[in-house]
């Protein structure tokens, strides 16, 4: 018989909270290599320990090691690199845009950025991502012109999607990008219901589904789950851990249990856990995620464990809820130095060609830049039509919109 | 012409478009082996097989998240929720996802889509089977909602529904499912076998989207209604002596105003009749809109008569139906001044 | 590389259907005795396994064996044998009642009886349940007045719920039994809700959640689960696991994973399936879970594995979508049934008891049936007023609702 | 008396609620050591503990329904929903479960629970950070909705809706939480601390849930507006030199017919603004009720002025805002006739 003495509730704290040392030594760190490269169709219930490790290919002199290295030949690397730097010049440049009133509103990707540039590179065309906010990456290592970002952040005349959205809600079918929406984790469910779609047409094409750590508390993450554990789609499921939502660490959604990629388990899905700041990592892991997908062998669930070295977005100022000493002492490092000494190291590469390379990237987003705020910035310059706010709300405008657009004056 | 219940009637739309058209696809709780609790989805599985007609997981806010990643693909997803009760899981992915995806993506994803659900009381199903939620999604910019009223209407306007380039949200009045009903709830039960609205035409016909229909033509007094209610408006009318015009709207959104507007404009007054809850239900936006487009022809206040504001009870389900009796008064207070 | 076939949807089909021999060869059920029984402050990682094994007591010859026996005595399993006749007694009564037109709609137990009425025993008087509409046996073994029940499931105007609610969904704050709701799922937030309350308000009261097989696919079923995970109340969470949601089976839900139980490990909470029709294992199991929960140990997670022997519900006809012969091939018997033959194995207990037992329990039944029909049954008789609709809505009725009351004729 | 913004009025209530009963507990997300992403709970973990104010796990649906739950324990929960656009996951808790809680178990449990969330536009926000969804909560029987306009007001009705015995949904017009916006936003924004609306009693005091306020006194024509409209409908008054009444509804259910009442008996016109979309918006149900009650006193039409019935676009914003010009043709137009 137990002694009842009084209940209290456990709220789980950060280990380091402003004004804390920053303190990563609960956090096991894998040797890179050390995790074994199962075969696609592994059997869910023999790889369940990949849910507690972490899969990394950068070792700590930034070689490449381990059973999931050499996905990538040198061109693809040295062009992985430039899709980093391009998305990181970008947001720089974005960033300060925002700050200059020239837009609304930013988000940023910095210290991620080698999850989406790495994982897209593994895709093939046709197959489309379901992405948050935060997975730009998928866009610029896709192709995607920059110009048509930039338009869309200034909800210029150009922006392709007419000023109705909020700067970074890109949407391209043509490039597999789905539109983005606000509300956290609904794309999540999406992606699985668009993967049910192109396995009920006999179709090849695959699709990834994006949330973050906060967002696997949302509803739609357990419908997608369940979902995804009955009818086997061709999905891949990622869950970008970069260890905070806004002001509330990952620890809140996580709970009581090592990781997020855990939450696979219960539901008999091939839940692994990746170095999200290791570009090689990722795309072996996309790879053999993506493979699975294509085979026929159903969803994957993949934690990408990373960290969001900047604020959540433009309207965030994270040293009020976290150590500014935490991002300089996240353990992982930051993908593009990884991934530029591991080109340094491959004889391929040097710090001229990097300074050379970032200073002619700067210069190419630069142009771009000049080209989209000649047209227009947020409220100065060529602005989308107020007649357009009437349109696209159904195929044909029904008679009560077009009331409504003439009462307007449009 | 086959006489036809309007579960028949709904069965035989959706086995059409999935002849006519392989990206037809439909999914629900309980829909595929059994064909669907109210059998509106019977056989449909074993003449299309199980990836066009399947059984989902107990999860409204997973079928439309599903239907709605479906629709982006390419495929035309028909999907039921059991009982409109239990549409709120699913708002989210309904009216921050669907309805807004065509506008947010500037047209680049689309969402054809249509979700079924069985809606209103008159059965005892207390709280969480008679619910009319339709005023919600004719709030929501985006979305289409469409209330049969007839076997002929219900097939011809699901597959308008299915055609459709948009999300379609269709309330099934599943009073209506095996027959007209009037509000008599004490005299036997018409089947539709014995009503000539259950006259249903065969093949593929598609009824147009916003178009409402005039049942009763009349010159005192128009009556808005749709659904189950505009059989209570009828019998009413006949009952009450008045000579009333009758329309049912069919589609709530885009709504028919020119039919609306020359009606009243010639009776003068104007009822509305719906059987979900009063305030803020759709009623109020229908008398609004007759009050702007119509104020000077009116010749009395516009009324209402509606289920009261109370979660819709059990043992009192007649004494919140808004039945006969109840527009019957109306009628009669409104030929009054 | 692979190469591409055409995709294809897996849809889970049950493995009998009507005309097909009902097949129960691939279940595998463990000995009685088996499962270890640990200490209430378990590593909820040393005992994962217990998600994939079955908790049972009564062994073949319906002897108590293993570590979960001996929570009850002689007499105290005596009366919970008279609570399961109680219920299904009940059941068939009021089942036939509602098929007279007596009433609306109907929810029997058959063959589940064993869970509710185990279960209540184990807890104690203040903890809150929030059932489905399928635990009433928590009320009989909770001492509810039958006569309650009836005039609720009666809708007239003694019904303590004034007629507003659906038969069966029943509500006793008295005796720890929240009102139930015509929505699947939602209770099983609620209670782990309630549990924090009792956690913040540092009391010693414990909830227990409900739900279905089916309806663990319900958003509420994961957010309970990120809740529980996260703030450690003290709650019980119970998964009942009856085979078939409405006409589908309970694969459809549960998808890739073996087991129910097991979507507790992706939360770290402790994780257990019991024999649902072995009285003697129900009541060990709650016993040793809300020892826990009380303790201060946190949330457990219980897969209660039994059989829906009837119908859904009143307006259900099984038969259509299972084939008939399937729920006597049920591989774990029926609940009375054990336990009358542990009993009368034990000396207490002989065919004749049982027959008088039943009988009088039938005339008690029949005698309280004939109480609440004198006062009315749904449409004939006494009934709740219609003046009483309007009340209730709000504490103070406001003026809208006295406006409609009024012109309503009340 | 404090000069306060609106956020500092509602976290002021928020400390004195909790300072007078244990039973107040406050959380969602980001809402406890960060003390919200508008502040609104700054401090409060600090001063009241871990326990009473805390993070939530980004699950709305598991907010409401751990709250819905803690109510039924006894407890007294105060959440915050970051944006009213996000709401939505929410719905069934707070439909189908926190409304009806009482009704269903005939007052056996009570749910007092107050769910507060930013709402409105003027920010730039986009879709999904400017939605004004007050008409879903007033259609569901059992919530009582309530949108203050200025600091004063927020505190006062945000202690009265904490200390009623029914759920309260209590909407935040973000765009006035630092200052009065009269819809001019070319001009100089004005802060609280210059605007004697930000006048704030100390300590405790309520104001009554269901008691609208007339901002301006006015003979000709009565604008029914609340939250962020007030501001506009008193400077496109002044402006359009028209001798208007304005009455700040604050409580939209229940609703104080009786003052709008008297002032459209009074003024003979009526016209309603609000920001949320026009369709089955709120504004419909105000029209109706004018219209059911004032009918014979009503010169023209009653007018509404809001939203367009499309998503809130992000660079169209002053384009979708209904700003003092559109009132002022408004008001035109009707004293006209
Ligand atoms: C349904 C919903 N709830 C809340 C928000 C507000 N919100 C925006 S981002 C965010 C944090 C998300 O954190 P995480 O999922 O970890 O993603 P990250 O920003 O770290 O990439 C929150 C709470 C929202 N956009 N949608
Ligand atoms: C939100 C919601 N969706 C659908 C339903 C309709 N419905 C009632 S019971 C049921 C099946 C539930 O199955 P399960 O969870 O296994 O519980 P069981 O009846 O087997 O005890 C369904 C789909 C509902 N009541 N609520
Ligand atoms: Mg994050
Ligand atoms: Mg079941």
């Amino acid at each position: 018989m137990t002694t009842i003495r009084p209940l209290s509730l456990n709220v789980p704290e950060p280990e380091c909270r402003p004004g804390d040392e920053p303190d990563f030594s609960d956090f096991v760190i894998p040797k890179a290599g050390e995790v074994a490269r199962p075969p696609i169709d592994a059997d869910p219930n023999d790889i369940t320990d990949m849910a507690f490790s972490i899969i990394r290919v950068l070792n700590a002199n930034d070689e490449a090691v381990g059973p999931w290295a050499d996905t990538l030949n040198n061109d693809e690397l040295i062009e992985g690199l430039r899709h980093m730097i391009t998305l990181r010049t970008f947001d720089a440049r974005m960033m300060t845009a925002q700050r200059q009133g020239k837009t609304s509103f930013y988000i940023q990707h910095l210290g991620e950025e080698a999850i989406g540039c790495a994982f897209r590179v593994a895709l093939r065309d046709g197959d489309m991502n379901f992405p948050t906010y935060r997975q730009a990456g998928l866009l610029i290592a896709g192709g995607y012109p920059m110009i048509e970002m930039m338009n869309q952040i200034y909800s210029n005349s150009q922006d392709p999607l007419h000023g109705r959205q909020l700067p970074i809600m890109y949407s391209s079918k043509e490039h597999g990008f789905f539109s983005i929406s606000g509300n956290l984790g609904t794309q999540f469910m999406q992606s699985v219901g668009w993967a049910m779609g192109s396995a009920i047409s006999g179709d090849t094409k695959i699709a990834t589904g994006w949330i973050g750590d906060g967002s696997t508390a949302e509803s739609d993450f357990h419908a997608a789950m369940v979902f995804a554990s009955t009818y086997k789609p061709p999905v891949v499921l990622n869950i970008v851990n970069n260890q905070w939502a806004i002001s509330t660490f990952q620890g809140i959604a996580r709970g009581g249990v090592g990781t997020f990629a855990a939450r696979g388990h219960g539901f008999g899905i091939p839940s692994v856990r990746v170095d999200g700041n290791d570009y090689l990592a990722v795309h072996a892991v996309a790879k053999w995620a993506s493979e699975r997908a294509r085979a026929g062998h159903g969803p994957t669930l993949i934690e990408h464990v990373t960290y969001r070295a900047g604020g959540h977005s433009s309207s965030d100022d994270p040293s009020a809820y976290r150590a500014k000493e935490e991002s300089a002492a996240w353990p992982l490092g930051d993908p593009i130095e990884r991934l530029k000494k591991h080109l340094i190291g491959l004889g391929i590469w040097s710090e001229e060609i990097h300074a050379k390379e970032q200073q002619a990237i700067l210069d190419q987003v630069i142009a771009v830049q000049k080209e989209a705020e000649a047209i227009g910035t947020l409220g100065a310059g060529k602005m989308p039509s107020p007649r357009d706010m009437f349109e696209g709300v159904y195929e044909t405008m029904p008679p009560h919109l077009v009331r409504q657009r003439q009462e307007a004056g449009y | 012409m086959t006489r036809m219940t309007m579960i028949e009637a709904i069965r035989d739309a959706h086995d059409v478009a999935m002849e006519r058209d392989d990206r037809v696809v439909v999914f629900g709780e309980d829909v595929g082996y059994f064909g669907g609790v109210f059998r509106c989805t019977a056989g449909l599985q074993e003449k299309y097989g199980k990836t066009r007609c399947f059984d989902a997981p107990i999860s409204e806010l997973g079928i439309v998240g599903a239907a709605v990643g479906m629709a982006a693909y390419g495929l035309r997803p028909v999907i039921e929720i059991q009982f409109a009760d239990y549409v709120y899981p699913a708002i989210d992915q309904i009216a921050s996802e669907a309805a807004r995806l065509r506008y947010r993506s500037a047209g680049d994803f689309t969402c054809p889509l249509v979700i079924r659900m069985p809606t209103g009381g008159g059965i005892f199903g207390g709280q969480t089977h008679s619910q009319s939620p339709e005023a919600f999604f004719t709030h929501v910019a985006g979305l289409k909602t469409v209330m049969p009223s007839s076997p002929q209407d219900a097939k011809g306007l699901l597959l308008a529904a299915i055609e459709d380039p948009d999300p379609v949200i269709f309330l099934e009045p599943k009073r209506l499912y095996n027959g007209p009903f009037d509000g008599h709830h004490d005299k036997p039960i018409v089947p539709w076998k014995k009503h000539e609205l259950g006259d249903v035409d065969e093949g593929y016909y598609s009824t147009d989207l916003g178009k409402a229909v005039i049942r009763r033509e009349g010159a005192d007094v128009t009556i808005l209604s749709y659904g189950t209610m505009v059989y209570v408006a009828e019998a009413a009318a006949e009952e009450a002596g008045v000579d009333a015009e009758i329309i049912d709207l069919r589609t709530l959104l885009p709504l028919d105003l020119e039919t609306i507007k020359a009606s009243v404009e010639k009776t003068g007054r104007c009822l509305v009749v719906h059987e979900a809850t009063k305030t803020s239900g759709f009623g109020a936006e229908l008398m609004s809109q007759v009050q702007e487009t119509c104020f000077y022809h009116l010749e009395t206040p516009i009324v209402r008569v509606t289920g009261w504001d109370t979660p819709y009870p059990h043992a009192q389900e007649w004494d919140y139906f808004p039945g006969p009796s109840r527009v019957i008064d109306a009628l009669h207070q409104m030929m009054e001044n």
